[in-house]
């Protein structure tokens, strides 16, 4: 089978289509950059029905021969074959079927893009093969190459086609996200040069199965595992970001173009927590434990310090930025409890923050836009003029709180439910961040949609004051739509996507041992 | 029965079309909602009279499953569940008649439609909820529906910050609810009221657990119920159209509170110390907001504080252990205080003001409107043969018979005050010379307004029927599936109650009516006592100065945190990073005799580490 | 005390006195004639060390050749007031850093030789090593020993073109 | 007399030696001073044929190629610093800081 390659390497024919397009033919190049963009959504909706129809997933699963590194002599003769390998469970198909709906939107909401399109397109396809690639691979070297792909791509286009700050931010982006890589490539070496493979399902037998334990290179202590767990999370702590690592988030998600924030927001923040879930928990259950106190201390830092700063923002970007960090803490919050409740409820909010962070940067890309600002007190009554924006906006700001019926909803409570098993009175302290997500996120779009129209205030590099503006668009309101029908869906009725993870989470309770 | 989950859907559909069609129907939503929420409240009739025959009817599907556990999500009709359905629909389908004249020609008028359909379908699904997960959903739809419609006028900023406060306050108590339920839901292992009530009766929840639980949850309601303290948002949500008032203070939003304490009532009934908190807040509440209601001005400010007045007797109710008079009176108020609200609408409709001193003189021009008006306040004050003197009655004799004579009084002294202030309102607005400006165009509102008050009116008289000493208590054997029976109160209670309420009139009259007793007796005594009544008890600049305040200097403190001390250890390191750049720089002077010192300066240092390690790490 | 240790240590003294003499001095010649010290007391202590032959060609290329090659070069460049002037590079952190550097090289690998002794006592070495290093020279070594000689060509070569006068200079002249 | 005694002094000197070149600023001297580094190589050489594992003359003839190298190395030194101080009228060795540029 080549359904995975193809999968996740589709988007870079579009790459190789527009370098035969000259710079200047604009709306071609949006075209063939959102067309792209549509085969990696079908194949994974494709494999997402399948699923759900029964098909085992495992069957997609490939391997070829890629690197053989045996001829060392110094080195084991079987040992450190590198293969090439994509494989994907219930788990990663829900990240995969997530990046590549988000990618498509972000491809239309693209449309706000004007300059240097070209180039633009081609980094947004090759940050999407990385994204995709990291959900599909099955090995950690190859894990790694596609995280890397990510990071370029994401630098590029944060510091080529950003605001104002735009190369800081980049810089800033990569020298945090670098930093966690070069951590994460040392506990990939150190795990490959111990065990001999960088297979995930390979690894996870050897490291706790008595039998294929002794197929280890060289025998890992319980002290070395703990390192490796504390890198890997450290590492992943980096791109989540946990408190006090975030500061680079606030940067990229004010300074990138909203539709790369869509993309950033929604799938590569989350490609942290799948890397604790994957392989924290996977790879390193009975370590876990030691850190699952201080990673949902953690979390619940994180929400309390994001939701309370998130509350005095003026700039709705920073507003939202603010609300990702709180948003990601509930992730740790799930880990932290590490049973069922708090890792489904991890998984749920990744991916629920996923969608709602793409809308909210939809509509801010929107809002930036007609505006030209998106501080709130520059703003104001925009119901009036633009009702359908603010009914979106209004709809990304409940499920931001948490509101039940709509996906964020799930994945707070079902975190909160897991830990509510283990630290009742941390959770609760925890909980109190719901409070806080109602005040902030109402305040921020309330000041921005209710109220006094403040739309006569010419906006920022123009004399004129702006007596109409146009409310949202088809290529606006569409992505929005769908974006909002996903949310309600997830929050509705989340057994649809409950019921994917089953399998995948048992593995992990199997090895945690409970 | 087993249809009884259309009966919410009807309200979604009507809000999902409406929002979608709504721009292009215009006035003709109003036949939507009005249509949509006729069938549901006939489907809510048929659930009520199929419930009378059969037994309890549950119905769970999959919402979601965390290992091997499963979520559900499902209906359930019990005889309070179906109760509450008939009582939600009804009052909502008079609501949604009565705006069609109130809101006619307002530019959103479709939108307004769909929010009371979702309102309305967020009400009766938490009243068909079979387990608290459900519950707990819906409760907070139910916020997101008087937010909405608070929000309505969004163009007000006075509409905006009463809506925020409105989400927010309620959150604050859902915030307490959820990790009761949470709580409950790792005792119990299960969200199921049965189940619940399984573990409370076998001992499997820990008494200590079942207080604590308890009291989480009823802070759930002291938000949605606006007991106090969290009861600040209430008055503020006047704000919104008031046909939407009559709705949340009627039926929905407030409703809620009591409805959620009542479904959980053995619960609560296992813990006296839940009980007794219940109790004390409810009857607390009632004396306190009916004191404020006493100098209010605003016609639908009085109207509110006399709502969280009422709703706490239903906590003192329900924490004197009489559940069916917490219903009943639950009941009552739905109707008297959803015609006290349209009749109160119609009056604003009439003079386009809210301030009762620039009104008077109205009992004429409004001849359909102030006897209705009437009759909802010798109901709410509890005069004999009026819906609320029985239930009122019921209630004092089970704050009585439970033992709590303070309670006992405390609540015969909000009745007094409630009668009082009821009819200060009457006498004020439609007694009297006219005060108002628009003299000549003061006319009595359309049918379509009428006709709801009407049938609001008959039912603020007759509801009262239900549950009496005399003609038997069809409500009490209902809710308790005939194990009901009636406490023997003194006789005497009655007659104190009928009296008490009389006495309120009375004075009233005296004060607005004939003017024996100057009107600025109170503020002339007592000033600071009458200013710290306006402003209710300086609640809002309490929380202004102490948690909001709080909230937002450690917000400013965590900014600080965040720009200088997160901001400098992160430059601090790259600081030294580039610090070390510039030192390396430096030393790439072009003098030879540098480079090789460096050189040599490395290999003494790798040697020594060598050395002093004995090279075993490599 | 054998005559061997008393002879050693002569020796080592004036290697060493030659070398710090070397550091001390100031005068350019004064400090390769001290060396030319050091280079001697060495030839003496490879005789000790039974290298009767490499002594011979230490005193010829050392204490000779080289020392001669020095003092030309001294002869050819101008060295005028250099008894005033600082005979070293840098300030005193340069200086420390090396003093410190070259201390703890030291020490560190004094740590490893202070105990090394390997029992042997040189009775295995052939009595008329000049013959032994010959023969090894021209049989086992003869492919490195011609590579010595181009590489001796190759700097002589280098020597010349490098001092020769080019055109730039013969202007300044 | 034992190896390490020999050992010593040649570490002695090579430290010696070290010291010089990398602070002595005529250029003459740290060309001298590096030859000082070369013969406490070779006094190693020779210590560890008499005193080593394995006596034999191999050290002997390794001392002898040092001294071969250095003698090279003293020839093209020196013509390079007559160059240089052809061009710049001095030995001095923090003057020749054209590396930097």
């Amino acid at each position: 089978m080549t359904f995975l390659s193809l999968l996740v390497f589709s988007p870079l024919l579009g790459i190789g289509l527009l370098a035969w397009v000259r710079k200047t033919e604009t709306n071609m190049i949006q075209w063939i950059g959102t067309a792209a963009t549509v085969p990696p959504l079908l194949l994974s909706l494709f494999a997402f029905i399948q699923s759900v129809r029964g098909f085992p997933l495992e069957r997609l699963d490939e391997a070829h021969h890629w690197v053989r590194l045996a001829d060392f002599p110094f080195l084991t003769d079987a040992a450190y074959v590198i293969r090439y390998e994509l494989g994907i469970d219930g788990l990663s198909l829900l990240f995969i079927v997530l990046t590549a709906v988000l990618g498509t939107l972000a491809a239309v909401a693209s449309l706000l893009v004007n300059e240097e399109k070209k180039g633009y397109f081609m980094w947004l396809l090759a940050l999407e093969v990385g994204m995709l690639g990291v959900f599909a691979a099955a090995n950690f070297i190859w894990f790694f190459f596609f995280l890397e792909v990510t990071l370029v791509a994401m630098f590029l286009l944060v510091g080529k086609w950003g605001g104002f700050e735009r190369e800081r931010a980049a810089y800033s982006y990569l020298l945090y996200n670098g930093f966690g890589s070069a951590l994460l490539l040392v506990v990939i070496a150190v795990l490959v040069a111990r065990t001999g493979t960088a297979n995930f399902a390979l690894l996870g037998d050897m490291l706790h199965h008595p039998v294929a334990e002794g197929q280890l290179i060289a025998p890992l202590t319980s002290e070395a595992r703990h390192w490796l767990l504390g890198g890997l999370l450290l590492a992943f702590a980096f791109k989540l970001p946990a408190v006090p690592l975030h500061r680079w988030l606030i940067r990229v998600h004010v300074e990138a173009p909203p539709p790369v924030v869509m993309l950033h927001a929604g799938v590569l923040l989350k490609i942290a927590a799948y890397g604790m879930i994957r392989f924290g928990i996977g790879l390193f259950p009975d370590e876990f434990r030691a850190f699952a106190g201080v990673i949902a201390a953690l979390g619940v830092v994180n929400i309390l310090y994001g939701a309370l700063l998130a509350l005095r923002q003026h700039e709705l970007k920073h507003v939202l930025a603010y609300s990702s960090v709180s948003h990601m803490g509930v992730v740790l919050v799930g880990l932290g409890a590490l049973n069922e409740a708090g890792i489904q409820g991890a998984i749920f909010q990744s991916i629920a923050h996923g969608l709602i962070a793409a809308l909210s940067f939809l509509l801010v890309g929107v809002l930036a836009d007609r505006w030209g600002t998106t501080d709130i007190r520059r703003l104001g009554g925009l119901a009036a003029s633009m009702p359908v924006f603010s009914g979106y906006l209004l709809t990304a700001a409940l499920a931001l709180l948490g509101l039940p019926g709509l996906a964020g909803f799930v994945g707070e409570f079902t975190a909160f439910l897991g830990l509510f098993a283990k630290k009742p009175i941390l959770a609760a302290v925890g909980a109190l961040g719901l409070i806080f997500a109602a005040a902030y996120s109402l305040k921020a779009v309330l000041n921005v949609t209710f109220g006094r129209a403040r739309g006569s205030q010419p906006p920022a590099g123009q004399s004129e004051p702006r007596e109409a503006v146009a409310d949202l668009r088809m290529n606006e309101a569409v992505p929005a739509f769908i974006l909002v029908a996903l949310i309600v869906a997830v929050g509705v009725y989340p057994q649809l996507l409950a019921g994917q993870l089953a399998a995948a989470l048992e593995t992990m309770m199997n090895g945690l041992g409970g | 029965m087993n249809l009884a989950w259309v009966v919410p859907l009807f309200p979604l559909c009507s809000f999902v079309l409406l929002l979608w069609f709504g721009r292009k129907w215009k006035q003709t939503s109003a036949y939507v909602g009005i249509a949509a929420t006729l069938l549901s409240l006939l489907a809510a009739f048929g659930v009520l009279v199929s419930r009378l025959g059969g037994a309890t009817y549950e119905a769970n599907w999959t919402w979601m499953k965390i290992g091997d556990a499963t979520l559900t999500v499902g209906v359930s009709v019990t005889a309070l569940n179906a109760w509450m359905l008939v009582v939600v629909a009804l009052v909502s389908w008079l609501v949604h008649i009565y705006s069609q004249g109130y809101m006619a020609g307002d530019e959103r008028f479709s939108t307004f439609y769909a929010y009371l359909g979702l309102f309305t379908f967020a009400m009766l699904g938490l009243v068909l909820s079979p387990n608290l997960l459900q519950a707990y959903m819906f409760w907070e739809l139910v916020g997101l529906g008087s937010f909405l419609l608070i929000g309505f006028y969004f163009y007000k900023e006075e509409a905006k910050a009463a809506a925020k406060k409105a989400f927010i306050m309620t959150r604050i108590g859902d915030v307490g609810f959820l990790i009761g339920v949470l709580l409950l839901f790792w005792q119990t292992k299960s969200f199921d009221y049965d189940d619940i009530f399984r573990a409370v009766g076998n001992g499997t929840l820990s008494p200590g657990m079942t207080t604590l639980t308890a009291i989480l949850i009823f802070i759930g309601a002291i938000g949605k119920s606006g007991q106090f303290p969290l009861h600040t948002w209430l008055p503020d949500a006047m704000e919104g159209p008031t046909p939407v008032s009559a709705l949340i203070h009627a039926a929905t939003m407030v409703a809620a509170g009591v409805y959620l304490v009542a479904a959980l009532f053995p619960l609560y009934e296992a813990s006296a110390a839940a009980m007794m908190t219940v109790a004390v807040i409810g009857g607390g509440t009632a004396v306190f907001a009916a004191t404020i209601g006493l100098v209010q001005t605003d016609i639908k400010r009085v109207l509110a504080y006399s709502t969280i007045s009422q709703l706490g007797y239903m906590m003192l109710a329900l924490g004197s252990g009489s559940y069916v008079a917490a219903i009943f009176h639950l009941t009552t108020h739905a109707f008297f205080k959803a015609l006290l609200f349209l009749a109160a609408g119609s009056v604003i409709h009439a003079v386009h003001t809210q301030n009762i001193e620039e009104m008077g003189g109205l009992w004429r021009r409004l001849p359909w409107t102030a006897p209705l008006f009437l009759v909802g306040a010798l109901s709410i004050s509890g005069v004999p043969l009026f819906a609320g003197f029985f239930s009122k009655d019921e209630i004092l004799a089970a704050a009585w018979t439970n033992g709590s004579v303070g309670l006992f009084w405390l609540a015969v002294a909000a009745a007094l005050l409630t009668s009082f202030y009821m009819f200060r309102l009457f006498f004020l607005v439609f007694a009297g010379e006219a005060r108002h400006r628009h003299d000549g165009a003061v006319h009595e509102a359309p049918m379509s307004m009428t006709a709801p008050m009407v049938v609001l009116g008959v039912l603020s008289v007759a509801a009262g029927y239900i549950q009496t000493p005399w003609f038997g208590s069809f409500l009490g054997e209902w809710l308790t599936d005939g194990a009901y029976h009636h406490e023997a109160a003194p006789g005497w209670i009655a007659v104190v109650a009928a009296s008490v309420s009389l006495a309120g009139i009375l004075l009233a009259w005296l004060m607005y009516g004939k003017r024996t007793v100057p009107r600025d007796w109170l503020s002339a005594r007592a000033p600071y006592g009458y200013e710290l009544l306006r402003r209710h008890y300086y609640m809002d600049d309490l929380y202004r100065s102490t948690v909001v305040a709080l909230v937002s200097s450690i917000s400013r403190l965590l900014g600080y945190v965040d720009r200088y001390l997160v901001e400098g250890l992160v430059q601090f390191v790259t600081g030294t990073v580039n610090a070390i750049a510039a030192a390396g720089s430096r030393g790439q002077n072009g003098q030879a005799q540098t480079y090789g010192l460096v050189a040599a300066a490395g290999l003494a240092m790798l040697v020594v580490i060598f050395a002093l390690t004995g090279g075993d790490w490599l | 005390m054998s005559g061997t240790d008393i002879a050693f240590f002569l020796l080592a003294l004036a290697a060493i006195a030659g070398a710090v003499m070397m550091l001390q001095l100031t005068n350019v010649v004064h400090m390769v004639l001290s060396l030319v010290m050091t280079f001697l007391a060495i030839a003496g202590l490879y005789v000790l060390l039974s290298a009767e032959f490499v002594a011979v060609v230490q005193v010829l290329i050392y204490s000779g050749a080289i020392t001669i090659i020095m003092l030309f070069a001294i002869m050819l460049t101008r060295h005028h007031a250099d008894d005033k002037e600082r005979q070293t590079t840098g300030g005193v952190g340069h200086k420390a850093a090396a003093a410190f550097a070259v201390l703890a090289f030291g020490l560190a690998v004094y740590a490893g030789i202070r105990t090394l002794d390997f029992g042997a006592d040189g009775s295995a070495l052939p009595a008329d090593n000049a013959k032994a290093i010959g023969q090894w020279l021209y049989s086992y070594y003869t492919i490195p020993f011609e590579i010595v000689s181009v590489l001796l060509l190759v700097a002589l070569i280098g020597a010349i073109v490098l001092a020769k006068k080019d055109g730039k200079g013969a202007e300044d002249e | 007399m034992t190896l390490s005694a020999y050992l010593a002094l040649s570490l002695i000197l090579f430290c010696i030696g070290l010291y010089g070149a990398l602070t002595k600023r005529n250029t003459v001297i740290v060309l001298i001073c590096i030859e000082l580094m070369l013969n406490a190589v070779n006094i190693n050489f020779v210590a560890f044929a008499k005193y080593g594992p394995h006596p034999s003359v191999h050290g002997h003839v390794f001392a002898l190629f040092a001294i071969a190298v250095a003698a090279a190395e003293a020839a093209v030194g020196l013509a390079a610093l007559i160059a240089f101080y052809r061009n710049r009228k001095t030995v001095r060795v923090d003057e020749a800081n054209s590396l930097k540029h």
